[in-house]
């Protein structure tokens, strides 16, 4: 039950972080779906920002240690916006890719011709 | 309440109790505004369409009819298709309720009378109510039906693109007053009329409306209700839901609608604030005592509340007179007119601050 | 006992997230799996608001799960007919992916327990805590006023090179947010002429048979 | 993959991948009845509307060679059911014509009365669906406080709403009651005003234009190709109404009436009414022009109806002895059609000489004005479906039949 009356901390956040960044990596390379690597991608990029944000917050840590202070969050920020862009381009290249082999099977696109 | 609870029990139950009646709250406020909102619905509709309406149930009025409906939805036979998914299926409701829900944790009914007061609640809101969409794509894809499918491909494209005027809309009140907290944005508009923001430049008078149009199309209303569109998709992502999941559907989009239109009594028609100053005038600041700070606060979620029915009275008065829109057209309402209209009124908005900080 | 409400919210949201993000994993159906995605990513929104970054919270809420997901969702439909729906991965990749993972997630534990110190005293009240507004300074660091470090020159507490490098810090963003805008710009477009409909090169299976 | 696979799945799939394959009906909310219309569609584009009728065949011809031309009368009020008295009049004037009979002065405009009435409430139909198609549902239930209306005056006339067999071969089965034309009066002089509100509602409604201007263009051409009769013909600017233009022994009935055929012709409109103008938007035989063609003919009919009241009472009372339901009909044939409020309905009769005719043959104008709607279609959205559908204003019970 200690975790229940412990304060949360930094390294609480660092572990999500680090299991979201994990499960992105896996989804990544596991799947075959275009769109399921997509997601993956989203994953891996939430992990980071979850870390960005945890190294950034004033709740986590008192407020004269060390840290990024608000750095954390404009990085945070720039990744969100960044994966919002990202993720229109990949939508459009899958779809791109789908309609010219027909499927979203990503080992299937093995030859480049379009 | 849980500090009077954690003299009786332990301190976690104290808690626990306070916010399970907390939350239950809300979505009692939620489900009383969807009883309500079908209610006059359903009267609105009777008297534009020249005839009464409910007369029956519960008195004169009708006034329990909205229970007359839900016990009929709930005696319903709860179906799935054969060819649905079924988790998510039974889920998707439950998605765009609880989006409906939560919307209301933000949304403040006067002066500090809100349930979580968030430093950019406008934010919050506008990103909840695009989460209602989601229950929407799913109900339409796990329905297994080509009309839901449709329904839930229109709803993604419209949300798309009306998202971003929405938000531009709600942009220009919050640069005016300078904060995205609502009861912030609330309180500067206090005292007379021509405090309201709707009143405070030519371009937010114009924004008010811009928001309008996407308001009545983000919570998927005529002549925007495409992804239900009955005459074209049958009932859309509603196709397959009958009973109970039905219900809740139609609850969640009263609940938003009554938000909506919440959000933009605050960001545009003053909030809690009257069109006169009656609470100074008796009196009813928080200054004299903390009495009168709740009657003051009572009488602004009165007019709050009134200023709400009306925009959902509004939307009312605007389903049941016009025809409906056609995807195309509805993707050039907003991409076409209402995105340009709201950038112009941005930047006209910060031309005018500008030039006149303290208003005119 | 005194639970620590703050950590019990985090502790549900955190396991939830997690939780989230294996069925996306393990997940093989593509719808599902973007449901579980939305509701890992609303988690995470949730983990925001607990750490205190209520605007990053609703702006990962409104970017991702209401911009970014409704895309992926339309994806998702635009392309997802019942063949590959469900795309089965072999076992082998399975296991490969799992001990890379794994041992992934071993590096990146052992990282974070490593700066297990840094968790600060803590302050049990932190939900009853006023909210600090925190889209202001957002706003501001992003044109390169940094309210955060304002004070730097009248704490005592650090050095003068450490003073030096926080206000070269100060500089803020505001080029690296000229260029994402410019990048989002460029981004739109783009996706938007690779997606427009082509003319279909004729697959001989893909045409409806003439009925 | 599945794509290399062969039978029946990889249809489905392929039908799925690029195209969808939907049916539009026979449970759906605009399809006018139980109609089918498999619509195949890329997205929201629709490339092929294929409609399937069949859903309401009574077999009601084949029943016509097996009773006596009355008693078939109230198989003809089922055809198209929402004007029965103009199926009931066209049937009546078919036999008639094969009869050769003279009907006296009163029946003759009681009929005119009757059927110009029937074409009131038909097209009020029409307008109040057309709204409901298009996602408005108010202007449904203004039309259908005026349709209950007429319906409690042919109520009190025959005691039937919806099938009244009124119209008979040899007259009508009774007279007026008394009383009645004034009624009819205090009806007309309300529902003038009713019509304005329909016209700001629909007709001049900015989204109702942008819905409907340019939807399902048809071409006088095709129109007239297709077969195409009726508001659907006119609004495609051919000058064209069997009441004008017809046989004899039908446009005798309307002698000495004033009225004007609704059409465009010169890009003009007949200028009697106040009318909200074409909007810029819109062009000739697309389904506003269908619609606003209706729109027009209500008045056009209601100044008939007036007429037609005005010429009643000054007439002698008597208005015809219908047959006997047993009369034996002449040898030949007899084929006639006359305008219904649909478009041409034509009745054949042939007769062998006994009471029961060898064989009763009907014309349906839906039937011809439906079959347009593939071509209409091609190429329109998902949502220019119901437009175009209900623009047609097709009634499944005539098709079928």
């Amino acid at each position: 039950m200690f975790l229940l009356t412990e304060p949360v901390g930094l390294m609480h956040y660092l572990v999500v972080g680090a299991f979201l960044f994990v499960c992105g990596i896996v989804c990544m390379a596991a799947k075959r779906n275009a769109i399921g690597v997509l997601m993956g991608i989203e994953l891996v990029l939430n992990g980071a920002n979850l870390n960005f944000v945890a190294f950034g917050s004033w709740v986590l840590r008192d407020e004269g240690t060390a840290g990024i202070g608000l750095d954390g969050q404009l990085l945070a920020l720039f990744v969100i916006v960044l994966a919002a862009a990202e993720a229109a381009v990949a939508l459009a290249i899958a779809l791109n890719y789908y309609h010219t082999h027909s499927t979203v099977d990503v080992d299937q696109g093995d030859e480049l011709k379009g | 309440m849980a500090e009077l609870l954690k003299s009786f029990v332990p301190v976690w139950l104290a808690y626990s109790t306070a916010a399970a009646v907390n939350a239950a709250l809300l979505v009692v406020l939620a489900l009383m505004v969807a009883a309500v909102c079908n209610w006059l619905e359903r009267k609105v509709a009777g008297r534009i369409q020249d005839r009464l309406g409910p007369t029956r149930v519960g008195g004169r009025f009708g006034w329990l009819q909205s229970v007359a409906d839900g016990l009929k939805l709930l005696a319903k036979e709860d179906l799935i298709p054969q060819g649905a998914d079924r988790l998510l299926f039974r889920a998707a409701p439950y998605v765009s309720f609880c989006a409906a829900c939560s919307l209301y944790l933000a949304l403040p009914l006067a002066d500090g009378w809100v349930a979580l007061q968030l430093n950019s609640a406008v934010f919050f809101i506008l990103a909840v109510a695009g989460l209602e969409v989601l229950g929407v794509i799913l109900a339409g894809y796990a329905s297994g039906s080509k009309w839901s499918l449709f329904g839930a491909m229109r709803e993604a494209a419209q949300v798309v693109s009306n998202e971003i005027p929405l938000a531009l809309c709600a942009l220009i009140p919050v640069m005016i007053a300078g904060s995205m907290d609502l009861v912030e944005i609330g309180n500067r508009q206090e005292g007379w009329l021509t405090n309201w923001l709707v009143f405070h430049d030519p371009f937010t008078f114009l924004t008010f409306f811009v928001y309008l149009t996407c308001a009545v199309a983000s919570v998927n209303r005529a002549p925007f209700d495409l992804a239900e569109a009955e005459s074209e998709l049958v009932a859309g992502f509603m196709t397959e839901y009958s009973g109970f999941r039905w219900g809740v559907f139609f609850m969640a989009e009263y609940a938003s609608m009554f938000v909506i239109s919440g959000l933009a009594a605050i960001l545009f028609l003053g909030g809690w604030n009257g069109p006169v100053p009656i609470a100074q005038w008796l009196g009813l600041t928080r200054d004299v005592g903390p009495l009168a700070a709740w009657l003051g606060n009572f009488l602004g979620m009165c007019n709050m509340l009134l200023k709400c029915s009306l925009g959902v009275l509004v939307m009312m008065w605007l389903r049941w007179t016009l025809p409906r829109l056609r995807i195309d057209q509805v993707m050039t309402v907003c991409l076409r007119y209402c995105i340009p209209l709201a950038a112009v009124a941005l930047l006209g908005a910060m031309w005018w601050t500008y030039m006149w900080p303290g208003g005119w | 006992m005194d639970i620590n409400w703050h950590s019990f919210f985090f502790l549900l949201v955190a396991l939830l997230t997690c939780a989230f993000a294996l069925a996306v994993v393990i997940s093989s159906n593509i719808v599902r799996m973007a449901f579980y995605l939305v509701l890992s990513l609303g988690g995470v929104a949730g983990l925001f608001f607990l750490a205190g970054a209520d605007f990053l919270g609703g702006l990962q809420l409104l970017v991702y799960v209401g911009g970014t997901l409704v895309l992926l969702a339309f994806g998702v439909m635009l392309t997802a007919r019942a063949p590959l729906v469900s795309m089965k991965t072999a076992p082998g990749q399975w296991v490969l992916a799992a001990v890379v993972g794994g041992c992934l997630l071993a590096v990146l534990l052992q990282v974070a327990w490593s700066v297990g110190q840094w968790a600060g005293p803590g302050r049990p009240g932190v939900l009853e805590e006023e909210a600090k507004p925190t889209a202001a300074p957002l706003g501001l660091g992003l044109v390169g006023v940094r309210v955060d470090q304002l004070d730097v020159d009248r704490r005592a507490d650090l050095t003068e090179k450490e003073k030096k490098a926080r206000e070269a810090g100060m500089s803020g963003y505001l080029v690296a947010f000229e260029v994402i805008s410019v990048h989002l710009v460029v981004v739109l477009i783009g996706a938007a002429y690779l997606a427009r409909a082509k003319r279909r090169v004729d697959a001989p299976l893909a045409r409806p048979p003439q009925t | 993959m599945a794509l290399q696979r062969s039978g029946p799945e990889t249809v489905e799939f392929d039908v799925h991948t690029d195209e969808l394959l939907v049916n539009m009906g026979p449970q759906h909310p605009s399809t006018h009845g139980v109609l089918r219309v498999v619509v195949r569609a890329d997205g929201e584009v629709v490339s092929e509307v294929t409609p399937q009728i069949g859903y309401l065949h009574r077999c009601a011809e084949k029943i016509g060679e097996n009773v006596t031309p009355r008693q078939w009368i109230p198989y003809t009020d089922r055809m198209d059911y929402l004007a029965g008295m103009n199926m009931n009049l066209g049937w009546a004037l078919t036999v008639e014509k094969l009869l050769r009979m003279e009907l006296p002065e009163r029946a003759r405009h009681l009929r005119v009365l009757i059927a110009e009435l029937g074409r009131i409430a038909s097209h009020l139909v029409a307008a109040g669906t057309y709204g409901l198609d298009l996602g408005s549902f108010t202007p449904f239930m203004y039309c259908f406080r005026e349709r209950e209306r007429i319906l409690d005056l042919f109520e009190l006339v025959c005691g039937a709403r919806l099938t009244y067999s009124y119209i008979t071969i040899g007259g009508v089965t009774a007279d007026l009651p008394p009383g009645w034309l004034e009624e009819c009066e205090a009806f007309l002089d309300q529902f003038n005003p009713v019509i304005d509100e329909l016209h700001a509602m629909l007709t001049s409604n900015a989204i109702f234009i942008r819905r409907t201007a340019k939807i399902g263009v048809l071409a006088p051409e095709v129109a007239i190709d297709y077969g195409c009769t009726g508001p659907v013909l006119r609004g495609s600017g051919v000058s064209w109404d069997l009441r004008r233009d017809g046989e004899p022994c039908y446009t005798k009935m309307y002698e000495g009436y004033r009225f004007e055929v609704i059409a465009q012709v010169d890009g003009r409109y007949p200028q009697d009414q106040k009318y909200p103008p074409v909007p810029a938007a819109a062009v000739l035989g697309d389904s506003w022009h269908r619609f606003y063609v209706r729109m027009l003919e209500v008045v056009q009919s209601v100044g008939l109806v007036r007429q037609a009241i005005e010429r009643y009472r000054r007439s002698p009372p008597d208005c015809g002895e219908p047959i006997r339901i047993t009369q034996k009909l002449p040898k030949g044939e007899a084929y006639l059609e006359t305008e219904a409020p649909k478009g041409q309905m034509g009745f054949m009769v042939i007769s062998d000489g006994a009471a029961i005719p060898w064989r009763a043959r009907a014309r349906s104008s839906s039937f011809c004005n439906l079959s347009v709607i593939s071509e209409l279609c091609r190429g329109c959205l998902i949502a220019d479906v119901p437009s175009v559908l209900g623009s047609l204003d097709i009634v499944l019970g005539e098709i079928d039949r």
